[in-house]
């Protein structure tokens, strides 16, 4: 663990939250796993299990003011950035009470309070939001950062080129966070991606990172630094962030050895586990102990479980709603 | 009233809203000190500096990405796309994104945002630079789609535009940017999905959009002279379309022709015939005709291009065939 | 005969093509080991090996271009676009190149390849996974476009386009992959421009495309046990559009109703449908009705996704309606 | 000039070849824009002048099986790979002799017969073509190069960085060659590139160099061992050429002041002329004399006075062909 930071009263507060909140998003993973298992959730969806510590690293820096755009395998990013179980889950269920009455699902859910603008389907396809939100924050003298997650298969998409060489003539308060876990789908990182992709962004005079994506505190003091200095207009950024998904690239990709080996898979499991690694740094710096860690689990546990029985009654939209939201109405109207 | 050009009124309008809003902003390729290679924009990074008027890279993706992410925080962005056949590189954010933001999150995130382009052939600029593409758009929910023919239409429609808060695609015609029509110079905005009756008649009802208005115009003066009475509808938006207003006039005359600048296959005319078909059925006396631009790309050649586009010899001579009750092909 | 599936129906024709011609390669993502998400094409590089049967990066126009370049060289490429709704990202490579490279070229340089791609809703894939847009291609004109409805059109419609000298997309209908239909041991290959009389009839045409051809299948039965007689059409390819054998159909039974599964504004319908109307005008005892997917975007929920697109029941109403003779409005 | 090269019997012949080629270049602008500003040539165009040294110094190191793609700015390439004056006004003037029949016209000129594959409107729009003609070398064996050329505008389209990742996984023989003329239209290079365009390609590991684009030799030199090594499977390379364009971006564009300055042009044009120093360099080299160049420029101004007017008085394809050309036909048929 990286011990950039001291133990403070408000640091232990932050350390329990991190926990807290990957754990949260484990607990919520492993619910969706089992609702699509039992064949109880409709379409397909990607895990974000084994990635915890990137998107609490990076989400614990921002405030709700801060907007991040989210992936495929967005139900991380979305817990992360303070998003509440039941309306998750009601949106993978296509229940009206979803984040977008269920018509968005998992793969577009969206949290607008907590300025999560939204998972995308299109790989890389939130690029230009994210940039645009931050070219938005420029131009009205806003503070806010954006922060744009996307995966390493994403970096082949050319848009990312685009909008990184308008971030970086105009300086744009926008982060740039690359979760390399390793696999596009199913091939490996180093068959689709030449050269080096820290290099990609430096070529286009941005600063960039590479950092442990297991490890929750680096990814939070790297980030909280270049939000920082994003606020001041020293942006943009990029991060590389060195991550591992634990599940298949959907749920349904279940036999994975033609691609990468079980033996890897366990490496990462058994050693690497952002969640297990920073509970036991806590408990060994004295900031919280296995019972106090143990009730943060059960009580997360319970509530997921709580969340998924109020979703799975919750009531599906009305048939009228199929032909309402296609256009916004007039400020007037 | 004063006479003002088509592109002196996009100008114009752009201002206006610019003014009155803050958060409006314009960005494209050399749309500040150029003011576009058209000399639309001319004047407008004078007064809105260039905060507001951003010169981008040749990026047409990027852009409107960035675009689509400005106006789903709170901005209300014109893009500039300099050519309407540069729609093909900026689909996905468009059709994808843009388009679907309001519907995918049930209505909590919508994208507010204008974008500008244009169409129409016979200005010798071949294949990549001559399209009429607005069916494309036209075929995707959540695109709102103006086709402005005239200076009038395009500073009200374009004005109506950006204060929508959807997505809305406008084709102006690259030809018509120096044809001046009045303009009152107090302020007004033409509601989207209100058609504009020309001229009225009530042998045969023309359909025409952009430039074949005027094609449609030129047809029915020319009917005009033979003793044919023609009604010229334009229905200035596309989606939303006016249907009423085409269905009452084809109640009328019974007969109809739909005129416009896109190819005709699997475009604009198809769906406007076929719901007047459908909708107006026991009415017709005859066929309603079909006529858009001749399935192949634009060529270069001026020996071949100007055949590709529907004229008003054409219209007319369709018009008088459906007159005299003629069972024919008209492609 | 033998009954196989879709997949495997269209991975036998590549195997096929593959073997006759060495210009013949694969390429997109996942395509190899994996043989794509939906497995249609495992298998082929065990024979083929990677260098026929190439994965990608994640870059769809960087692909489609390249396809676009080896055609023009001498190759065929077969590119594999995972979904249809990842059309928007190539449509400049594919519309703005491929499809306008032999004309441009006056007939010097053409593009020998093949978009594979799917259409189809009801997968619970929300809106970025269940787009049905074959009609934006079918309004470009140098493009083929083809819509396979079984394992058996899926296996020669494919054969055909590897052999076309022109840029062909085919869309799969994505929940079709593992319906079985019987299709020879011997090769065949079906004509572009052939449609396909599936059932006689002589009360009503039910033109379906695609996934709606079952669904046109599935109403005609219905109706059969009513006593309404329907014949059912399968366009099989859109562009080329066999529009005589529709037209003869039409003239016989003096109604009609065209089926897609593409949104219905300024879509697939209204094309076959004005067609009918302007070239069978006489005949028609009614309009000609259109049914295409509901002009909203994809809702992932179940309790919304399913009725946004014809059903059997929905198809056989309205036939029942325009038996009747009833003036109503189908959408 | 880079004296690189040797002065033999051979040489001697290239270097006049090279000469020749760019003074034709040079001609056949001089005549379009004539053309144009009589009004005799319909639509619109863009002036190669200034920058034949790019286009003579690439194409004279290839061969006719060797594939070129070019651009908006295409008659320069399509000149240096070998084209005939006749058949290039009479697609310039849309004419049934021309090129492409009159379809295409100055923005989709093509010389198959040469290996020009064809100048493009769309910029950007043929990267992914050149480096799928290098993909077809590679698969069938052959042993042939492709050139891709484009501005340095066209490194904001993200499609480059697409292809460019591949051809650098791949190894593919394709040379990306970056006419670097300042200015992407109305617009300063430094205003729509950030960071160096030359680090971009090396971060994909690509290897890349930077070459005096007035200096037809240098650009040869480079070229010639870059398409060799190419050939041998060390691909791909990237070029970034030092060059400037004469004109405004096309040939209405008059006034230009507001976006570079007269000194600026005068400067390239009077002290880096390609043509200028390469010919002093000739007869000071005693390769050639001036009368010999002189007799050079002369025919090549006679060639291009006759086939202007050959051109003028071709006559247009019939009507009927508005529809030919939109398909191909069966191999069959
Ligand atoms: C434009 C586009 N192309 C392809 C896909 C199919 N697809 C979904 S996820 C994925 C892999 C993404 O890899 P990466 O960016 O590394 O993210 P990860 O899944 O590893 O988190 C692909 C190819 C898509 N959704 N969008
Ligand atoms: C996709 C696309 N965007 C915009 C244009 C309009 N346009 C034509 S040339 C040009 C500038 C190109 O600059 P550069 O690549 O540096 O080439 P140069 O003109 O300097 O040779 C632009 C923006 C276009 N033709 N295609
Ligand atoms: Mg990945
Ligand atoms: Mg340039």
């Amino acid at each position: 663990m990286s011990p950039a930071k001291k133990k403070t009263k408000t640091n232990i507060e932050d350390y329990l939250r991190m926990y807290t909140q990957m754990v949260r998003i484990r607990a919520f993973e492993d619910q969706a796993n089992q609702l699509y298992l039992s064949a109880k959730m409709p379409g397909l969806t990607h895990m974000y299990s084994g990635e915890e510590a990137v998107a609490v690293g990076i989400c614990e820096a921002l405030t709700d003011d801060d907007r991040i755009t989210s992936t495929h395998r967005g139900h991380g990013h979305c817990v992360a950035k303070g998003a509440d179980f039941k309306q998750m889950f009601c949106e993978l269920l296509g229940k009206e009470e979803g984040y977008c009455r269920g018509k968005g699902g998992s793969m577009h859910i969206a949290d607008q309070s907590h300025g999560n603008l939204g998972a995308n389907a299109i790989v890389g396809g939130s690029m230009g939001i994210a940039t645009g939100s931050a070219l938005r924050s420029r131009l009205q003298g806003s503070k806010d950062v954006t922060v744009c997650f996307f995966g390493d298969g994403a970096t082949a998409q050319g848009l990312l080129y685009e909008v990184m060489n308008m971030a970086a003539l105009w300086k744009l308060p926008v982060i740039y966070a690359c979760e390399n876990n390793g696999y596009s789908e199913y091939t490996a990182t180093d068959e689709i991606a030449a050269g080096s992709i820290k290099a990609r962004p430096e070529a286009f005079g941005i600063e960039a990172f590479q950092v442990d994506g297991q490890d929750v505190l680096a990814v939070n003091d790297l980030t909280s630094r270049l939000v920082q200095r994003a606020r001041k207009g020293e942006g943009p950024f990029f991060i590389e962030l060195l991550t591992y998904r634990y599940h298949g690239h959907h749920v349904g990709d279940i036999n994975r050895d033609y691609y990468r080996t079980k033996e890897e898979e366990t490496i990462w499991k058994e050693q690497r586990d952002p969640i297990v690694n920073f509970g036991a740094w806590l408990t060994k710096e004295g900031i919280a102990s296995d019972e106090e860690l143990e009730k943060i689990r059960a009580d997360v546990k319970a509530d997921s479980e709580a969340a998924v029985e109020y979703a799975l009654a919750a009531k599906y939209p009305d048939v009228s709603e199929v032909s309402m939201h296609v256009y916004a109405p007039d400020d007037a109207a | 009233m004063r006479q003002i050009t088509l592109s002196k009124a996009v100008n114009e309008a752009i201002a206006e809203e610019m003014r009155r809003d803050p958060t409006v902003f314009l960005m494209g390729e050399d749309v500040a000190e150029a003011g576009t290679p058209f000399k639309v924009l001319s004047g407008l990074v004078e007064e809105f500096g260039t905060e507001r008027v951003i010169d981008t890279p040749i990026a047409e993706p990027g852009f409107m990405g960035l675009a689509v992410g400005a106006a789903l925080t709170g901005s209300r962005p014109v893009v500039d796309l300099m050519f309407g056949d540069f729609l093909f590189l900026v689909m996905d954010q468009l059709c994808n994104q843009a388009a679907k933001a309001y519907y995918m999150s049930g209505g909590k995130l919508n994208v507010p945002m204008v974008l500008r382009t244009n169409l129409g052939a016979t200005r010798r600029s071949a294949a990549q630079h001559s399209q009429s593409l607005h069916a494309l758009v036209a075929h995707i929910p959540g695109l709102k789609v103006a086709l402005p023919s005239s200076a009038y239409e395009a500073k009200g429609l374009m004005k109506t535009a950006i204060r929508d808060n959807n997505p809305v695609v406008i084709f102006e015609d690259k030809l018509m940017y120096n044809d001046k029509a009045p303009v009152p110079e107090e302020e007004y905005l033409i509601p989207f999905g209100q058609a504009n009756i020309l001229r009225e008649g009530v042998d045969i009802t023309l359909v025409g959009t952009s430039s074949m208005v005027q094609v449609c115009q030129k047809a029915a003066e020319m009917l005009a002279a033979e003793g044919i009475s023609a009604e010229v509808i334009d229905p200035r938006t596309i989606v939303p379309l006016d249907e009423e207003t085409i269905l009452e006039s084809v109640r009328k005359t019974s007969r109809a022709i739909v005129v416009d600048e896109g190819h005709q296959s699997y475009g604009i005319t198809g769906e406007i015939a076929s719901r007047i078909s459908e909708k107006a059925f026991y009415h017709l006396d005859g066929p309603v005709i079909r006529m858009g631009a001749m399935d192949v790309p634009v060529p270069f050649s001026p020996a071949l291009e100007d055949i590709t586009v529907p004229t008003p010899e054409r219209v007319a001579e369709n018009a008088r065939r459906l007159m005299r009750g003629e069972m024919f092909d008209a492609t």
